[in-house]
């Protein structure tokens, strides 16, 4: 990494001014690009644009290779130098132990977007597709507020009841992943064979699923592939959820250690 | 008559509402005769003189307006078309409109109303959802129009396969607000049309403003898409929705006469002349020899161009008011007049004072007058 | 309704230029036009209906009952509808909120009828379609309905403190109300140029919008910044407010002509 | 209101709330205007972040949710800002009101385009509300929720500063050289003889004192969440 | 078949941090806990969680001196989550049918005191924080209904306390100053005698607004705490009637139309004088709350005999105290409420079978365990 002409402080919050677009150093000219946590702004006062912190963390240098293609060679000549400066949140760049092999940024998981890994629940299924719920991200915090609500007499759901009718919010639930919603379609449930996917072979309402973020989806549903070995069924019941917890004995099914139980599903492969 | 605002002050409201539609109509009818466009070949107005061979009620049916629960004819020997009802073996109007008789089939068209697609028509349209394989598409009619994926040109050339990536980067062609020109490909059972742009005179817009007139103003015809002089091309939406945007290479290879020439839109004149003979051979030579550049990406590009100049927008701007103006003054929009109004509006530098009533009715006259003059007018 | 990433910068392109180009060509301080019928609800004791030029169009009614006002303070009332809002949403309550502060500059006195008694004045605005922010259109109809409002004049004496008795009127006789109600004005800032009466297009590339209230000849409160929009805001440069309140104290005046 | 809320207990419609009489020993609350803010983050746990502005004269509590999913069933590439603020002493008009100013100067510093799909709703609640006018709560209200977002890990781009100054609240931002907020109502003179409002001072002079006094006023928020 | 089955009756080796596993099994993440001998608070078996307690600091008599309507309230913290009540008061003119009961009671001699007309009860209205707006969720509906109904039939709150006994507001005519008197004080005997003589009579009533932020488990026992204290902290204003309003007779003649009398007693609290509610303070009782799960067997299975036949006998359930987490409010199905007294009185006592095993060894022990959370309340409050 070459040098830079001035400080970077190390611990920045948000709204800190970290550096401008362009510096002119000896000899090439640096550009800087704004990663993860930070953000191009105009400032009036010098009417120039600078990169800012939009996190507390820390700052984070990288130079990248030029980009070779047809439209950077109009305005870029070879004196120039790229650098990525980004803000890695505290936490995350302290147990930095988890990592996740998809996506390259240390952003934080606020919400889920595309290559990431997943876990949801099944709430309905069709010969088509697999409805599900994106309940939380592998390995990463989530907010402790399930949406349950129970005092001694009964479940009661936080949006149940009377009480479902809400406006002018965006939902009711409090809780992220309860309330993102996302599709397995039928072709993306494995990697062979898509043509002659059941999808009732493979997932059944409750079953807690393993899934990677294809795309945003439209405006209600995250689109969803388990179509790999790692992806798929992790935790499911026996007999719709009636009965004990199964364990994947292949990629295509799972047991019962109690009753014996054997199920179809489409497993992650536990190892 | 300030130059902050205009404010056109009456006592009674209603009454005065009862006089802006009787000027609608009006205006339009004084439209109708100067120009026969504003009505296709198909339809037939038929006036007083041509009636209907028995003849039988005259006087009844001379009505070339009528309004809701009008009665339009007593002889049950018309068949009843849309905007009608049967009661009492009479026929009446359901809508507020124009009384067209087709041989046999009675109906009444509509002054006002949503647009209804028609297969071939060439439409503006704006994305309103992505869903699956397709793009629902706001063009003013009563239901969504349908875009199918599989009726787009996608980066890569026309015979590029469609791949399952592309059904889940839709959002990166067009996304929701998107514009884009298409043409209605057939309708569906309920009226909903289904579009293609599977041409380069269709696709997304750019470098340029949208506007919206009631679209029984524009009239049907073979081309749309006109570049105007100053350097400005207009797409008139036959569903009302026009965009005006800076000419483009390609708009201006379109109007070259077949033999190729150097004037980069000058002779918007002489085009209008050959349009109907030359243009479509025309235009697919240009298409194919382009076919590779403008297959890239850059078809779904979001960006303007860098050099519109400021003279570029204000004549976009001059030529938005024109046809507002046109559109105020119930004037059905042809290339011709939006052209000869943008040269009467040359009298008033301000361009704002073109949103001006008096201005607009004095603009709408000039036309008229003009068309007159030139005996054009029927 | 949502623009295109095209048409949006080609519009703020043009609209924080230096020449500051409106689609419309308007100047900078140039309102649309706009049709006002007066008087045209004939139980009321005034009506106005107003329509921009793009289609925008409110009707107001204003209607006034008798009331002690040592019981009622509050002695006009400002109640606001928009046609497909729900009446507890945030643009119907914070519009609302708005309209009955400013309405309350309004000097009261001259609803005054008696030592006990006043007249109560409830002014109900239906927003019947406003594809931009509405509140400066509400404000002409108020101004003009307000204008136009006569009132039954008073035949019992004034001063009734000692008499235990109801107001009476004459049975025909009207009296016209006499009271400046004040103007909001909404502007669009877009860079660092201002605009009069934002159009729907404009502002949906406003980088923010100034509500500013003027009356008798000069800016009052409520002042409020607003966004227009959900992409484009950010702030301003502070002198534009100072430039936006000069704009509406030259202007102002203009506008009061031609609506009476 | 006519209709009866059936689903709380509420008491015999009849009764009447108790109404103290003016007391002649109530202090003046201007005496305690300059009382500093305190500030804390991350209380509570069933929201994804949370502070605590107070000092003698208010507490607030203002939880943030989401980023979360909407109800919208159109897809929306940015994110959208709610606000809803919970007090027993103003009308909720105002505080809607309020809430849509507060709306506006947020959306000019939240990363929206970061949560596409995707709402963030702040909820405020006032514990103690000692003040008799909305707009001294306005800095605030900023406080809170720009430490509440800042809890919550969403990013913004500034950390706005707000100033109620001559009944004017101004909020600012890149340290006073970007108006991103102004709210001015009506003054009535009220019964209490607060002195310190004169209508003569034109607005652009209070901005510009506020701008003098921005950056001093914000260092006590900065030095706090330079430590979360 | 069989073979691959003797092959897979591997644990699962995908791990997860706590948290999430919480979320997608909760049951799993309870007995996992369980199984080593702690619950997923971290907490032991039978351990309560710590409250702290801020007594009436946001009520007009509390310390700092605040203009406004509170007359009571506590803020009560319970590992994470707090719940605020305050206590605010209103007015209502007794009925006449109360007025009679009222007169056939002292007709009798004995009125007991027990007897559950005596008593009424708080209006409470509870909110559960969870980032939502709209109507109430029906645990906020089933929280207050069953505040009021316990504080009723605990008879804490005996309706002779809330009786208003208003004082006059007298102005003098000399110099317009304005005093209050009220019958009990020390300089009336000046005032005629039938000063005091108004025909209607007032009842206080109590309303409870109570707020739980940063809810982990079920909270109707801090909720039931938190009022208890606040009910503790209340102080009633007294209340004056204007002296003109005691006699206020009013005619006015509209046009054509009957005559109206209009009558207005405008009653006011005093800013000034208060005294504190006098509660039934024997009366006063704390709740905790309790859950029995059964041991998973499987939950141990690889710890030691894995062989063993699960014996249905042999299963083992466990008292926990003081529920708490989504985990366990999710799993634990059988469970126990009991309000209590520090003598060990009970109150009130619930108790949802579910599918644990309830020995009545274990209701011993939690009876015992809620007198002494309950001693360990009431020293809080003192």
């Amino acid at each position: 990494m070459s040098e830079l002409n001035f400080e970077l402080p190390s611990r920045v919050i948000p709204g800190q001014l970290l550096c401008p677009l362009y510096v002119p150093t000896e000899p090439k000219v640096t550009k800087y690009i704004a990663g993860p946590g930070t953000k191009v702004v105009h400032y009036d006062l010098n009417n120039i644009d600078v990169i800012t912190s939009t996190r507390i963390g820390n700052v984070q240098v990288v130079e990248k290779d030029l980009p070779n293609n047809e439209e950077n060679e109009k305005t870029t000549n070879n004196d120039m130098m790229l650098i990525e400066i980004s803000v890695i949140n505290k936490t995350t760049s302290n147990d930095s132990g988890i990592s996740n092999t998809l996506s390259k940024s240390n952003r934080d998981k606020l919400l889920p977007k595309e290559g990431d890994i997943v876990l949801c629940r099944v709430v309905r299924i069709s010969l088509q597709r697999a409805n599900v719920e994106i309940i939380g991200f592998q390995n990463e915090p989530i907010p402790i507020d399930g949406g349950v609500g129970t005092n001694g007499h009964g479940v009661i759901g936080v949006n149940g009841g009377s009480g479902g009718a809400t406006f002018s919010m965006s939902q009711s639930s409090s809780d992220l992943g309860e309330t993102f919603r996302g599709i397995i379609r039928s072709q993306d449930v494995r990697a062979t064979e898509r043509d002659r996917v059941k999808m009732i072979e493979c997932f059944k309402p409750g079953d807690i699923v393993k899934a990677q973020i294809l795309s945003l989806g439209d405006g209600v549903n995250y689109y969803l592939t388990t179509a790999r070995n790692d992806l798929g069924v992790i935790f499911a019941k026996s007999n719709n959820g009636a009965g004990n917890l199964m364990y994947a004995m292949d990629w295509q099914t799972m047991v019962s250690p109690v009753t014996g139980v054997i199920e179809k599903r489409k497993c992650a492969k536990p190892f | 008559m300030s130059a902050v605002i205009t404010v056109v002050k009456k006592n009674g409201g209603f009454q005065n509402a009862n006089m802006v539609l009787n000027k609608s109509i009006q205006g339009f009818v004084s439209s109708d005769e100067d120009e026969d466009n504003i009505l296709d070949n198909d339809i037939d107005i038929s006036s007083s003189e041509s009636d209907s061979e028995n003849g039988t009620s005259k006087d009844r049916l001379s009505f070339q307006i009528v309004t809701p629960g009008e009665l339009i004819t007593e002889d049950p020997i018309w068949m009843r078309g849309h905007g009608t009802y049967f009661l009492n073996e009479m026929t009446y109007s359901s809508v507020a409109g124009v009384v067209s008789r087709v041989n046999r089939l009675l109906s009444v068209i509509p002054l006002r109303g949503r647009y209804s697609p028609e297969t071939g028509d060439h439409v503006i349209g704006r994305i309103v959802e992505v869903g699956n394989k397709r793009w629902k598409v706001d063009i003013g009619a009563k239901q969504y129009a349908v875009l199918m994926l599989g009726s787009v040109n996608l980066p890569g050339g026309i015979l590029r396969r469609k791949s399952e990536s592309d059904e889940l980067q839709m959002r990166t062609f067009l996304k929701e607000g998107d514009l884009l020109n298409a043409e209605v490909q057939s309708l569906f059972q309920d009226g909903s049309a289904s579009l293609h742009t599977r041409s380069l005179k269709y696709g997304k817009l750019r470098n340029g403003l949208f506007i919206q007139v009631p679209s029984s103003l524009i009239v049907r015809a073979k081309n749309h898409t006109h570049n105007l002089p100053g350097n400005i091309t207009v797409v008139l939406g036959v569903n009302g929705y026009i965009w005006l945007r800076k000419t483009s290479q390609m708009d201006i290879a379109k109007d070259l006469p077949p033999g190729g020439s150097t004037g980069a839109g000058s002779t918007i004149k002489s085009n209008i002349g050959n349009q109907n003979g030359g243009l479509s051979a025309n235009s697919t030579n240009v298409s194919i020899t382009r076919l590779e550049e403008e297959s890239s990406w850059q078809i779904y590009s979001d960006e303007n161009d860098p050099d519109l100049s400021n003279s570029i927008r204000i004549t976009i701007t001059r030529y938005a008011n024109v046809i507002k103006a046109l559109a105020y003054c119930e004037i059905g929009i042809t290339q011709e007049r939006i052209v000869s109004a943008y040269e009467a509006s040359m009298a008033y530098p301000n361009i704002g004072s073109l949103i001006e009533r008096e201005v607009m009715e004095s603009l709408g006259a000039d036309v008229i007058n003009g068309e007159k003059m030139r005996g054009n007018a029927v | 309704m949502s623009l295109s990433v095209a048409e949006r910068s080609y519009l703020f392109d043009s609209l924080s230029s230096p020449q500051a180009l409106r689609p419309d060509g308007r100047l900078a301080h140039q309102l649309r036009p706009i049709e006002v019928y007066i008087d045209f609800l004939p139980s009321s004791n005034g009506s106005a209906r107003i329509i921009a030029s793009d289609g925008s169009e409110c009707i107001i009614s204003v209607k006034s009952k008798v009331v002690d006002h040592a019981v009622e303070k509050d002695l006009i009332q400002v109640d606001i509808d928009i046609a497909g809002e729900r009446d507890d949403s945030l643009l119907v309550e914070s519009i609302s909120s708005l309209f009955n502060k400013i309405i309350d500059t309004i000097d009261s006195s001259k609803l005054q009828l008696t030592q006990k008694y006043s007249f109560k004045i409830f002014i109900d605005v239906l927003v019947l379609s406003s594809y931009s922010y509405p509140v400066s259109l509400i404000s002409f109809g108020i101004y003009s309905a307000l204008k136009s409002t006569y009132l039954p004049k008073l035949i019992s004496s004034f001063d009734d403190l000692e008499v235990e008795e109801l107001p009476t009127f004459h049975d025909y006789d009207l009296v016209k109300l006499d009271v400046s109600p004040p103007l909001v004005f909404v502007l669009a800032i877009i860079g660092d140029n201002i605009f009069f009466d934002p159009a729907f297009n404009e502002s949906m590339v406003a980088n923010n919008g100034l509500i500013i209230s003027w009356s008798q000849g000069k800016v009052i409160a409520p002042v409020r910044t607003i966004a227009l929009n959900d992409t484009y805001v950010k702030g301003f440069k502070p002198r534009l407010v100072e430039d936006a309140i000069e704009l509406v104290n030259k202007y102002a005046q203009d506008i009061v002509k031609t609506l009476d | 209101m006519n209709v009866q809320d059936r689903r709380r207990i509420l008491g015999p419609a009849s009764a009447k709330p108790l109404v103290f009489a003016n007391s002649n020993e109530k202090q003046s609350l201007s005496a305690l205007n300059n009382d500093e803010l305190n500030f804390q983050n991350g209380i509570i746990s069933n929201s994804n972040g949370s502070s605590i502005v107070e000092n003698n004269k208010m507490s607030l509590l203002t939880l943030v949710y989401g980023p979360r999913s909407t109800r919208d069933v159109s897809f929306q590439p940015n994110c959208k800002i709610n606000i809803i603020i919970k007090s027993e002493k103003f009308e909720t008009k105002n505080l809607k009101e309020l809430s849509q100013f507060l709306i506006s100067v947020l959306q000019c510093c939240v990363c929206l385009e970061n949560y596409p799909k995707s709402g963030i709703d702040i909820f405020i609640n006032f514990n103690i509300e000692d003040e008799d006018e909305l707009v001294e709560y306005i800095p605030a209200l900023v406080s809170g929720c720009i430490i509440a977002l800042i809890d919550a890990n969403i990013e913004i781009t500034d950390i706005i500063g707000a100033i109620t100054l001559n009944h004017t609240a101004v909020c600012l931002g890149q340290n006073g050289d970007q108006l991103l907020g102004l709210w001015k109502d009506p003054y009535k003179f009220n019964n209490n003889e607060s002195g310190d409002y004169d209508d003569s001072i034109p607005l652009s002079e209070i901005i510009k004192s506020c701008q003098e006094k921005i950056i001093v006023s914000k260092q006590q928020l900065i030095r706090f969440i330079s430590n979360m | 078949m069989s073979n691959d089955l003797e092959k897979t009756i591997d644990i699962h080796p995908v791990s997860f941090t706590p948290e999430v596993l919480a979320r997608i099994s909760p049951e799993l993440s309870l007995q996992k806990h369980l199984s080593l001998g702690f619950r997923p608070s971290l907490k032991g078996f039978e351990e309560f969680r710590e409250i702290q307690l801020n007594e009436d600091f946001l009520s007009r008599y509390g310390k700092e001196h605040k203009d406004n309507n509170i007359i009571g309230s506590n803020v009560l913290k319970c590992g994470d989550t707090f719940v605020v009540t305050t206590i605010t008061g209103g007015i209502i003119e007794d009925s006449v049918v109360y007025k009679n009961m009222e007169n056939e009671l002292i007709g009798v001699d004995d009125i007991k005191s027990t007897d559950l007309s005596n008593y009424t009860s708080i209006y409470p209205v509870v909110e559960v924080e969870r980032g939502r707006a709209g109507a109430c969720t029906d645990e906020e509906m089933a929280l207050s209904q069953r505040l009021y109904d316990y504080v009723l039939y605990s008879k804490i709150l005996p309706k002779e306390a809330l009786k208003v006994q208003p004082g006059i507001r007298i102005t003098d005519n000399n110099n317009g100053n304005a005093k209050v008197i009220y019958p009990d004080s020390s300089d009336n005997s000046t005032l005629p005698d039938n000063v005091f003589q108004i025909s209607k009579k007032w009842s206080y009533l109590l309303y409870a607004k109570i707020k739980v932020f940063s809810r982990t488990g079920p909270v109707f026992d801090l909720c039931w705490n938190s009022l208890m204290y606040a009910l503790q902290s209340v102080q009633l204003p007294r209340a004056f009637v204007d002296e003109r309003a005691t006699d206020l007779k009013m005619t006015i003649r509209t046009k054509g139309r009957n005559a109206t009398i209009r009558e207005t007693y405008e009653i006011l609290s005093d800013p000034c004088q208060q005294y504190s509610l006098r509660l039934h303070s024997e009366n006063i009782a704390y709740a905790s709350n309790y859950g029995i799960i059964n041991l998973d067997p499987e939950a141990k299975i690889t710890e030691e005999n894995s062989d063993e036949d699960i014996d249905m006998d042999a299963i083992e359930s466990v008292l926990l105290a003081d529920l708490d987490t989504e985990a366990e409010e999710n799993s634990v199905n059988s469970t126990i409420s009991v309000i209590s007294n520090s003598e060990g009185g009970l109150k009130h006592v619930s108790i949802f079978g579910g599918d644990a095993k309830i020995t009545p060894e274990m209701l011993k022990k939690l009876l015992k365990l809620s007198q002494k959370r309950a001693c360990y309340l009431e020293d809080e409050i003192k």
